[in-house]
Protein backbone atom coordinates (compact mmCIF):
# COMPACT_ATOMS: atom_id res chain seq x y z
CA UNK A 1 0.00 0.00 0.00
CA UNK A 2 1.27 3.56 -0.23
CA UNK A 3 0.48 5.87 1.94
CA UNK A 4 0.27 9.53 2.18
CA UNK A 5 2.10 10.65 5.42
CA UNK A 6 2.18 13.90 6.60
CA UNK A 7 4.63 15.90 8.35
CA UNK A 8 5.03 18.42 10.57
CA UNK A 9 8.00 20.99 12.21
CA UNK A 10 11.42 19.81 11.79
CA UNK A 11 10.27 16.53 9.88
CA UNK A 12 8.45 18.31 7.13
CA UNK A 13 11.70 19.67 7.09
CA UNK A 14 14.30 16.66 6.68
CA UNK A 15 11.20 15.06 4.72
CA UNK A 16 11.00 18.26 2.27
CA UNK A 17 7.43 18.45 2.29
CA UNK A 18 4.31 18.35 4.46
CA UNK A 19 3.00 15.31 2.68
CA UNK A 20 4.87 12.53 1.27
CA UNK A 21 3.96 8.93 -0.12
CA UNK A 22 5.67 5.92 1.66
CA UNK A 23 5.32 1.94 0.39
CA UNK A 24 4.35 0.15 3.14
CA UNK A 25 3.44 -4.11 2.70
CA UNK A 26 -0.31 -4.40 3.80
CA UNK A 27 -1.02 -4.87 7.30
CA UNK A 28 2.64 -2.89 8.34
CA UNK A 29 2.66 -2.02 12.17
CA UNK A 30 3.50 1.55 12.83
CA UNK A 31 7.07 0.11 14.10
CA UNK A 32 7.69 -1.05 10.60
CA UNK A 33 6.99 2.64 9.35
CA UNK A 34 9.58 4.10 11.66
CA UNK A 35 12.19 1.77 10.48
CA UNK A 36 11.28 2.39 7.22
CA UNK A 37 10.93 6.36 7.58
CA UNK A 38 14.51 6.55 9.41
CA UNK A 39 15.92 4.53 6.34
CA UNK A 40 14.63 6.94 4.34
CA UNK A 41 15.33 10.05 5.65
CA UNK A 42 18.08 8.82 8.36
CA UNK A 43 18.12 12.59 10.33
CA UNK A 44 15.07 11.50 11.53
CA UNK A 45 17.08 9.58 13.85
CA UNK A 46 18.80 12.38 15.26
CA UNK A 47 15.98 14.12 16.68
CA UNK A 48 15.23 13.70 20.83
CA UNK A 49 12.26 11.73 19.51
CA UNK A 50 9.24 11.31 17.28
CA UNK A 51 5.51 9.82 17.26
CA UNK A 52 3.31 8.33 15.10
CA UNK A 53 -0.47 9.59 14.71
CA UNK A 54 -3.14 7.23 12.77
CA UNK A 55 -6.09 9.23 12.54
CA UNK A 56 -5.32 12.38 14.78
CA UNK A 57 -4.14 10.00 17.90
CA UNK A 58 -1.15 8.75 19.05
CA UNK A 59 -0.24 4.94 17.94
CA UNK A 60 1.36 2.61 19.57
CA UNK A 61 4.46 0.92 18.02
CA UNK A 62 2.77 -2.73 17.78
CA UNK A 63 -0.93 -0.94 16.06
CA UNK A 64 -1.38 -2.01 12.05
CA UNK A 65 -1.95 0.69 9.57
CA UNK A 66 -4.47 0.12 7.43
CA UNK A 67 -4.74 1.83 3.58
CA UNK A 68 -6.70 4.83 4.05
CA UNK A 69 -5.36 5.92 7.52
CA UNK A 70 -3.90 9.36 8.54
CA UNK A 71 -0.91 8.87 9.10
CA UNK A 72 1.58 11.89 10.60
CA UNK A 73 4.98 12.21 11.97
CA UNK A 74 4.86 14.23 15.18
CA UNK A 75 8.68 15.40 16.29
CA UNK A 76 8.82 16.79 20.05
CA UNK A 77 6.04 19.15 20.12
CA UNK A 78 6.76 23.15 22.00
CA UNK A 79 3.26 24.37 21.49
CA UNK A 80 2.94 26.92 24.59
CA UNK B 1 -21.13 20.64 34.14
CA UNK B 2 -17.86 21.74 32.79
CA UNK B 3 -18.15 24.50 29.67
CA UNK B 4 -14.77 24.49 27.55
CA UNK B 5 -13.75 26.20 24.63
CA UNK B 6 -10.70 25.10 22.65
CA UNK B 7 -9.80 26.67 19.64
CA UNK B 8 -6.77 27.59 17.41
CA UNK B 9 -6.30 30.49 15.17
CA UNK B 10 -3.85 32.81 13.12
CA UNK B 11 -5.25 35.52 14.48
CA UNK B 12 -3.85 37.69 17.70
CA UNK B 13 -5.65 36.00 20.71
CA UNK B 14 -8.23 38.76 22.58
CA UNK B 15 -7.14 37.99 26.57
CA UNK B 16 -9.99 40.57 27.85
CA UNK B 17 -12.37 38.04 25.71
CA UNK B 18 -11.28 34.53 26.81
CA UNK B 19 -11.49 36.16 30.83
CA UNK B 20 -15.05 37.26 29.77
CA UNK B 21 -15.83 33.63 28.06
CA UNK B 22 -14.92 32.16 31.25
CA UNK B 23 -17.17 33.88 34.00
CA UNK B 24 -20.22 32.77 35.46
CA UNK B 25 -22.01 33.69 38.50
CA UNK B 26 -21.10 30.37 40.03
CA UNK B 27 -17.16 31.12 40.16
CA UNK B 28 -15.19 32.62 42.41
CA UNK B 29 -12.08 32.12 41.67
CA UNK B 30 -10.17 32.45 37.95
CA UNK B 31 -6.86 31.55 37.10
CA UNK B 32 -5.59 32.87 33.45
CA UNK B 33 -2.03 31.78 31.67
CA UNK B 34 -0.57 33.85 29.07
CA UNK B 35 2.18 32.32 27.40
CA UNK B 36 4.08 35.08 25.00
CA UNK B 37 7.08 35.44 22.48
CA UNK B 38 10.45 36.68 24.69
CA UNK B 39 12.83 38.71 23.29
CA UNK B 40 15.80 36.02 23.86
CA UNK B 41 16.63 33.08 24.55
CA UNK B 42 19.71 31.58 26.65
CA UNK B 43 21.31 34.42 25.55
CA UNK B 44 19.98 34.72 21.87
CA UNK B 45 18.21 37.30 20.64
CA UNK B 46 14.86 36.23 19.08
CA UNK B 47 13.47 37.87 15.88
CA UNK B 48 10.15 35.82 15.78
CA UNK B 49 8.32 32.63 16.47
CA UNK B 50 6.94 30.60 13.99
CA UNK B 51 4.01 28.00 15.29
CA UNK B 52 2.68 25.39 13.22
CA UNK B 53 -0.09 22.74 14.38
CA UNK B 54 -1.38 19.83 13.20
CA UNK B 55 -4.75 21.75 13.50
CA UNK B 56 -7.22 18.19 14.08
CA UNK B 57 -5.18 16.41 16.27
CA UNK B 58 -4.18 19.37 18.30
CA UNK B 59 -8.04 20.47 18.94
CA UNK B 60 -8.49 16.87 19.57
CA UNK B 61 -5.71 16.28 21.96
CA UNK B 62 -6.39 20.28 23.30
CA UNK B 63 -9.90 19.15 24.23
CA UNK B 64 -9.19 15.68 25.85
CA UNK B 65 -6.58 18.13 28.72
CA UNK B 66 -9.24 19.82 29.14
CA UNK B 67 -12.06 16.80 30.17
CA UNK B 68 -8.98 15.13 31.96
CA UNK B 69 -8.35 18.67 34.32
CA UNK B 70 -12.65 18.84 34.26
CA UNK B 71 -12.69 14.94 35.71
CA UNK B 72 -9.73 15.76 38.40
CA UNK B 73 -10.88 19.39 39.63
CA UNK B 74 -14.49 20.65 39.87
CA UNK B 75 -14.45 23.34 37.43
CA UNK B 76 -17.21 25.51 35.62
CA UNK B 77 -14.95 26.33 32.26
CA UNK B 78 -11.80 25.73 30.66
CA UNK B 79 -10.77 27.83 28.14
CA UNK B 80 -7.62 27.14 26.00
CA UNK B 81 -6.59 29.17 22.96
CA UNK B 82 -3.68 29.06 20.64
CA UNK B 83 -1.79 30.52 17.81
CA UNK B 84 -0.66 29.78 15.23
CA UNK B 85 1.74 31.03 12.09
CA UNK B 86 4.23 33.92 13.03
CA UNK B 87 4.54 35.86 15.84
CA UNK B 88 6.63 38.70 16.95
CA UNK B 89 8.23 39.38 20.39
CA UNK B 90 5.38 40.20 23.13
CA UNK B 91 2.52 38.83 20.97
CA UNK B 92 0.49 36.23 22.95
CA UNK B 93 1.20 32.11 21.92
CA UNK B 94 -1.34 30.75 24.27
CA UNK B 95 -4.01 31.16 26.64
CA UNK B 96 -5.54 29.09 29.46
CA UNK B 97 -8.32 30.51 31.32
CA UNK B 98 -10.02 28.01 34.07
CA UNK B 99 -12.95 29.32 36.22
CA UNK B 100 -14.05 27.43 39.59
CA UNK B 101 -16.09 27.92 42.53
CA UNK B 102 -12.74 27.93 44.74
CA UNK B 103 -9.21 29.17 43.41
CA UNK B 104 -7.28 25.70 44.16
CA UNK B 105 -9.10 24.12 41.46
CA UNK B 106 -8.85 26.47 39.01
CA UNK B 107 -4.80 27.19 39.56
CA UNK B 108 -4.17 23.43 39.77
CA UNK B 109 -6.06 23.04 36.27
CA UNK B 110 -4.83 25.88 34.69
CA UNK B 111 -1.01 24.47 35.49
CA UNK B 112 -1.86 20.68 34.90
CA UNK B 113 -3.13 22.46 31.45
CA UNK B 114 -0.35 24.17 30.31
CA UNK B 115 1.95 21.94 31.46
CA UNK B 116 0.13 18.81 29.76
CA UNK B 117 -0.30 21.23 26.99
CA UNK B 118 3.78 21.43 26.14
CA UNK B 119 3.57 17.97 26.25
CA UNK B 120 1.17 15.97 24.30
CA UNK B 121 -0.35 18.97 21.84
CA UNK B 122 0.98 18.97 18.49
CA UNK B 123 2.02 22.34 17.89
CA UNK B 124 5.79 23.37 16.95
CA UNK B 125 7.39 26.22 17.19
CA UNK B 126 10.65 27.78 15.86
CA UNK B 127 12.90 30.36 17.14
CA UNK B 128 14.10 32.61 14.79
CA UNK B 129 17.49 34.39 15.68
CA UNK B 130 19.49 36.99 13.30
CA UNK B 131 21.81 34.10 12.76
CA UNK B 132 20.05 30.98 12.40
CA UNK B 133 16.72 29.17 13.21
CA UNK B 134 15.61 26.51 15.52
CA UNK B 135 13.03 23.80 16.23
CA UNK B 136 12.70 23.96 19.93
CA UNK B 137 12.80 20.96 21.54
CA UNK B 138 13.58 18.75 18.18
CA UNK B 139 17.24 17.81 19.05
CA UNK B 140 18.98 16.33 22.24
CA UNK C 1 14.67 43.95 38.82
CA UNK C 2 10.81 43.72 39.16
CA UNK C 3 8.34 46.51 38.60
CA UNK C 4 5.36 46.56 41.44
CA UNK C 5 1.89 47.69 40.80
CA UNK C 6 0.02 47.65 44.03
CA UNK C 7 -3.50 49.39 43.92
CA UNK C 8 -6.81 49.84 46.06
CA UNK C 9 -9.51 51.28 44.53
CA UNK C 10 -13.73 51.82 44.85
CA UNK C 11 -13.50 51.92 40.75
CA UNK C 12 -14.41 48.82 38.54
CA UNK C 13 -11.26 46.75 37.99
CA UNK C 14 -9.79 46.30 34.44
CA UNK C 15 -8.18 42.88 33.51
CA UNK C 16 -6.85 43.54 30.13
CA UNK C 17 -5.09 46.95 31.37
CA UNK C 18 -3.69 44.92 34.35
CA UNK C 19 -2.65 41.88 32.22
CA UNK C 20 -0.73 44.75 29.50
CA UNK C 21 0.68 46.14 32.84
CA UNK C 22 2.54 43.15 33.66
CA UNK C 23 3.57 42.45 29.70
CA UNK C 24 7.51 42.77 28.75
CA UNK C 25 9.65 41.78 25.84
CA UNK C 26 11.84 39.84 28.84
CA UNK C 27 8.69 37.85 29.73
CA UNK C 28 7.20 34.20 28.54
CA UNK C 29 4.92 33.75 30.79
CA UNK C 30 2.09 35.31 32.60
CA UNK C 31 -0.01 34.31 35.38
CA UNK C 32 -3.36 36.10 36.51
CA UNK C 33 -5.67 35.27 39.23
CA UNK C 34 -9.11 37.23 38.89
CA UNK C 35 -11.55 36.87 42.00
CA UNK C 36 -14.92 37.62 41.45
CA UNK C 37 -18.09 37.56 43.57
CA UNK C 38 -20.04 34.27 43.67
CA UNK C 39 -23.90 33.75 43.71
CA UNK C 40 -23.91 32.05 46.63
CA UNK C 41 -22.27 30.61 49.86
CA UNK C 42 -22.94 26.91 51.65
CA UNK C 43 -26.10 27.12 49.87
CA UNK C 44 -27.26 31.11 50.63
CA UNK C 45 -28.35 33.23 47.63
CA UNK C 46 -25.39 36.53 47.67
CA UNK C 47 -26.95 39.55 47.12
CA UNK C 48 -23.88 41.57 47.15
CA UNK C 49 -20.38 41.67 48.91
CA UNK C 50 -19.46 45.06 50.70
CA UNK C 51 -15.62 44.67 50.86
CA UNK C 52 -13.67 47.76 53.23
CA UNK C 53 -10.08 47.98 53.52
CA UNK C 54 -7.94 50.39 56.28
CA UNK C 55 -6.31 51.04 53.05
CA UNK C 56 -2.89 52.63 54.18
CA UNK C 57 -2.19 49.10 56.00
CA UNK C 58 -3.52 47.11 53.30
CA UNK C 59 -1.68 48.80 50.84
CA UNK C 60 1.30 48.50 52.84
CA UNK C 61 0.96 44.73 53.33
CA UNK C 62 0.13 44.07 49.93
CA UNK C 63 3.67 45.68 49.14
CA UNK C 64 5.54 43.70 51.23
CA UNK C 65 3.58 40.34 49.57
CA UNK C 66 5.00 41.28 46.42
CA UNK C 67 8.58 41.97 47.79
CA UNK C 68 8.27 38.68 49.44
CA UNK C 69 7.19 36.93 46.23
CA UNK C 70 9.98 38.75 44.29
CA UNK C 71 12.47 37.93 46.63
CA UNK C 72 11.57 34.12 46.25
CA UNK C 73 10.93 33.49 42.85
CA UNK C 74 12.77 35.56 39.58
CA UNK C 75 9.75 37.82 38.81
CA UNK C 76 9.40 40.78 36.35
CA UNK C 77 6.29 42.41 37.00
CA UNK C 78 3.81 41.75 40.28
CA UNK C 79 0.57 44.05 40.49
CA UNK C 80 -2.06 43.66 42.86
CA UNK C 81 -5.68 45.44 42.59
CA UNK C 82 -8.39 45.30 44.57
CA UNK C 83 -11.77 46.67 44.87
CA UNK C 84 -13.35 48.30 47.74
CA UNK C 85 -17.48 49.03 48.14
CA UNK C 86 -20.56 47.38 47.36
CA UNK C 87 -19.67 44.58 44.53
CA UNK C 88 -22.59 42.26 42.67
CA UNK C 89 -22.67 39.40 41.86
CA UNK C 90 -19.83 38.66 39.13
CA UNK C 91 -17.66 41.48 39.83
CA UNK C 92 -14.39 41.68 40.20
CA UNK C 93 -12.82 41.62 43.59
CA UNK C 94 -9.46 41.03 43.06
CA UNK C 95 -6.39 40.79 40.40
CA UNK C 96 -2.90 39.38 40.88
CA UNK C 97 -1.04 39.40 37.38
CA UNK C 98 2.72 38.31 37.44
CA UNK C 99 5.24 38.12 34.75
CA UNK C 100 8.64 35.98 34.68
CA UNK C 101 10.59 34.58 32.21
CA UNK C 102 9.40 31.15 33.04
CA UNK C 103 6.03 30.22 33.77
CA UNK C 104 6.92 28.33 37.09
CA UNK C 105 7.76 31.13 38.62
CA UNK C 106 4.55 33.15 37.65
CA UNK C 107 2.34 30.30 38.86
CA UNK C 108 4.14 29.93 42.19
CA UNK C 109 3.86 33.32 42.84
CA UNK C 110 0.89 34.08 41.81
CA UNK C 111 -0.78 31.77 44.01
CA UNK C 112 1.45 33.17 47.08
CA UNK C 113 0.36 36.34 46.36
CA UNK C 114 -3.50 35.05 46.54
CA UNK C 115 -3.04 33.04 49.93
CA UNK C 116 -1.02 35.52 51.72
CA UNK C 117 -3.35 38.04 50.61
CA UNK C 118 -6.17 36.56 51.91
CA UNK C 119 -4.55 36.03 55.64
CA UNK C 120 -2.84 39.34 56.53
CA UNK C 121 -3.64 42.11 53.87
CA UNK C 122 -6.57 44.37 56.31
CA UNK C 123 -9.61 44.49 53.95
CA UNK C 124 -12.98 42.74 55.31
CA UNK C 125 -15.92 41.69 53.42
CA UNK C 126 -19.24 41.50 54.77
CA UNK C 127 -21.70 38.95 52.68
CA UNK C 128 -25.43 40.26 52.14
CA UNK C 129 -27.83 37.48 51.79
CA UNK C 130 -31.82 37.85 51.30
CA UNK C 131 -32.54 37.33 55.26
CA UNK C 132 -29.01 38.77 56.69
CA UNK C 133 -26.04 39.45 56.69
CA UNK C 134 -22.07 38.25 58.12
CA UNK C 135 -18.59 39.35 58.14
CA UNK C 136 -16.78 36.09 56.59
CA UNK C 137 -14.49 34.42 59.08
CA UNK C 138 -15.08 36.79 61.95
CA UNK C 139 -16.65 34.04 63.47
CA UNK C 140 -15.15 30.58 64.69
CA UNK D 1 -3.52 59.18 77.25
CA UNK D 2 -6.63 58.90 75.35
CA UNK D 3 -6.14 57.17 71.87
CA UNK D 4 -8.62 57.23 69.37
CA UNK D 5 -8.56 53.63 68.00
CA UNK D 6 -9.51 53.06 64.40
CA UNK D 7 -12.28 49.86 63.98
CA UNK D 8 -13.09 47.97 61.10
CA UNK D 9 -15.25 45.50 59.56
CA UNK D 10 -16.83 43.35 62.58
CA UNK D 11 -15.22 45.85 65.03
CA UNK D 12 -16.58 49.19 63.80
CA UNK D 13 -19.68 47.43 64.33
CA UNK D 14 -18.95 46.03 67.90
CA UNK D 15 -17.98 49.33 68.55
CA UNK D 16 -20.42 51.38 67.36
CA UNK D 17 -18.30 53.69 64.93
CA UNK D 18 -15.02 53.64 62.70
CA UNK D 19 -12.64 55.74 65.35
CA UNK D 20 -13.37 55.65 69.18
CA UNK D 21 -11.75 57.08 72.07
CA UNK D 22 -9.77 54.68 75.07
CA UNK D 23 -8.04 56.05 77.93
CA UNK D 24 -5.19 53.92 78.72
CA UNK D 25 -2.23 54.67 81.21
CA UNK D 26 1.07 56.06 79.51
CA UNK D 27 3.38 53.17 78.18
CA UNK D 28 0.47 50.38 78.16
CA UNK D 29 1.28 47.57 76.14
CA UNK D 30 -0.69 46.25 73.04
CA UNK D 31 -1.80 43.52 75.68
CA UNK D 32 -3.62 46.12 78.27
CA UNK D 33 -4.86 47.49 75.53
CA UNK D 34 -6.91 44.18 74.06
CA UNK D 35 -7.83 43.75 78.12
CA UNK D 36 -9.32 46.68 77.94
CA UNK D 37 -11.19 46.53 75.03
CA UNK D 38 -12.26 43.42 75.68
CA UNK D 39 -13.81 44.78 79.10
CA UNK D 40 -15.64 47.72 77.47
CA UNK D 41 -16.93 45.61 74.40
CA UNK D 42 -16.94 42.02 75.60
CA UNK D 43 -18.38 40.95 71.76
CA UNK D 44 -14.94 41.43 70.69
CA UNK D 45 -14.21 38.11 72.69
CA UNK D 46 -16.90 36.25 70.68
CA UNK D 47 -14.45 36.56 67.29
CA UNK D 48 -12.19 34.18 65.65
CA UNK D 49 -9.35 36.58 66.82
CA UNK D 50 -8.33 39.95 66.60
CA UNK D 51 -5.05 41.51 66.48
CA UNK D 52 -3.64 45.00 66.89
CA UNK D 53 -1.72 47.22 64.24
CA UNK D 54 0.00 50.32 65.55
CA UNK D 55 1.15 52.49 62.97
CA UNK D 56 -0.12 50.47 60.17
CA UNK D 57 1.70 47.61 61.03
CA UNK D 58 0.73 44.26 62.80
CA UNK D 59 1.74 44.78 66.63
CA UNK D 60 3.32 42.03 69.29
CA UNK D 61 1.62 41.74 72.56
CA UNK D 62 4.25 43.39 74.31
CA UNK D 63 4.87 46.20 72.53
CA UNK D 64 4.34 49.56 74.45
CA UNK D 65 1.95 52.22 72.65
CA UNK D 66 2.66 56.01 72.87
CA UNK D 67 0.39 59.31 72.88
CA UNK D 68 -0.08 59.68 69.18
CA UNK D 69 0.40 56.35 67.59
CA UNK D 70 -2.29 55.35 64.82
CA UNK D 71 -3.84 52.30 66.71
CA UNK D 72 -6.25 50.49 64.88
CA UNK D 73 -8.24 47.02 65.32
CA UNK D 74 -7.82 44.16 63.16
CA UNK D 75 -10.85 41.25 62.92
CA UNK D 76 -10.19 38.59 60.88
CA UNK D 77 -9.56 39.72 57.68
CA UNK D 78 -11.37 38.31 54.43
CA UNK D 79 -10.23 40.23 51.45
CA UNK D 80 -9.64 38.81 47.93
Amino acid sequence: MTLNIFAFGIAREIMGGAAIGISLPEGSTVEQLISVLKGQFPALSGLTSFAIAVNGKYANIDDHISPGDEVAIIPPVSGG
Amino acid sequence: MTTYDIHISAAPLDVAQCIAGVMSPQSGGIDIFVGTVRDSTKGRKVLRLEFEAYEAMALSEMQKIAGSAAAQWPLHAMLIHHRTGALQVGDIAVIIAVSAAHRDAAFRACRYAIDTLKQTVPIWKKEVFEDGEIWVAAHP
